[in-house]
């Protein structure tokens, strides 16, 4: 993956909440939750120098619509926007932002929680680290084959019926 | 003669690793479906381990395994995610 | 309250979010979780046209800070900031926001959302609505006299016997 | 003749409008506590129906109704809270 690629939901550039910020305000959401995820020097004990996000972009950008509009439409909150860094990222470098905006705060952190975890669990994107000896390996991740169940709160509610 | 497709795989994450490839163009029969191509990559033995954990997809739609494959379909193999 | 109050937690002049980001800042902590409570247009169904908040400074300040130090405490995190506006706000005008650091998403979640209710619940900070038409009104809030209980999930964990 | 303590009272939020003042000063006898300036603000008609949901603070500790009051103390009365 070496094109430089510009989706809506993926991008190679630093990610910038302040954009994100100004791109979602509404007069009528009292409460605003974000969620940044950044690169830890230290996974399960180990000291980590960086990280390469790679993703397939076309796919990711797919699901994370799916998962924005799932929120909304679960959590019934106006606005949920989710952005992650693809590419070599430094400790410190924010790797995923999740905006959430609701009129009542309670919607907005369970809206926050599930759209974080959701991306999490189900986009493609796969994370490989780098330690300070030069060696790498990809993080251990979430299947997202077939019969792999997720965790109950990031299971889909039943549609309501329309009656 | 049986008419033949051409599938090139894709592979993501550490499948890439694992194949030593970032792709492989498979000749597949007609009528052959995304459980040929991963028994097929089954013959890999370093690559094999990992399958039973991968999701596929053709294009931009996710894929179960008897989803047939057409003549030029991109099938890509999605190991265990870890974004965020 | 006219005097000018610049204290830790309560403040005058506008919530800065990346002054807010820049103190906090540590490589250990891969989780930020953010919130912010905005001035909304409306209040159960009535238009709202500004608001004017004021605090008891010293005992508010006080207060947050306790907030901030349970916070930790109870979720082991290393980072909560809270910092509430006082004064004139106007529609979509920031009140509060709060900061959690962690090194995991799901601790940051847990004490986002204990520092936030337990701000709203606890702080001496009072709330004027005013509508369209000049009047106005304290909105209706939470007791903090002894005999009225918090909320289930905002009552402090027994302290940890040192054995 | 008995001592008298000098105890200012600070409204807050909307007991400052229902008392009509930011604050008021009451002399109290010495060994008074806050229930006995409570009991004063009581005579306040306008005041009184939202005393039952107030807490007290003398500078910046809460305090309980039985918590004596020394010369000089200021005695906040905060009604329900709501910042956020």
């Amino acid at each position: 993956m070496n094109q430089s690629v510009t989706l809506p939901h993926i991008q190679q550039q630093p990610l910038q909440l302040d954009a994100l910020l100004a791109q979602t305000e509404r007069p009528d959401c009292g409460a605003l939750a974000i969620f940044a995820g950044a690169v830890r020097n230290h996974h399960e004990g180990a000291a980590v120098s960086h990280l390469i996000y790679t993703a397939h972009p076309a796919l990711c950008n797919k699901i994370i619509a799916a998962i924005e509009q799932e929120t909304r439409e679960q959590f019934n909150v106006p606005e949920c926007r989710i952005v992650h860094r693809i590419g070599e990222l430094q400790i410190g470098e924010v790797a995923i932002v999740v905006v959430v905006r609701a009129p009542h705060r309670a919607e907005a952190f369970a809206a926050l929680r599930y759209a974080v975890d959701s991306t999490k669990h189900r986009a493609p994107i796969w994370k490989e680290e780098f330690y300070p000896d030069g060696s790498s390996s990809f993080v251990a991740g979430c299947c997202i084959a077939d019969g792999f169940e997720p965790p109950d709160h990031l299971k889909l509610l039943p549609k309501k019926e329309n009656t | 003669m049986e008419s033949m497709n051409t599938i090139t795989i894709r592979f993501w994450g550490i499948t890439a690793r694992l194949a030593g490839a970032e792709q492989r163009v498979l000749q597949l029969s007609a009528g052959a479906r995304v459980a040929d191509a991963v028994e097929h990559l089954r013959l890999d033995a370093t690559l094999s381990g990992e399958l039973p954990r991968c999701a596929y997809a053709v294009g931009d739609d996710m894929v179960g395994l008897d989803h047939p494959l057409a003549d030029g379909d991109e099938l890509s193999v999605l190991p265990p995610v870890s974004g965020g």
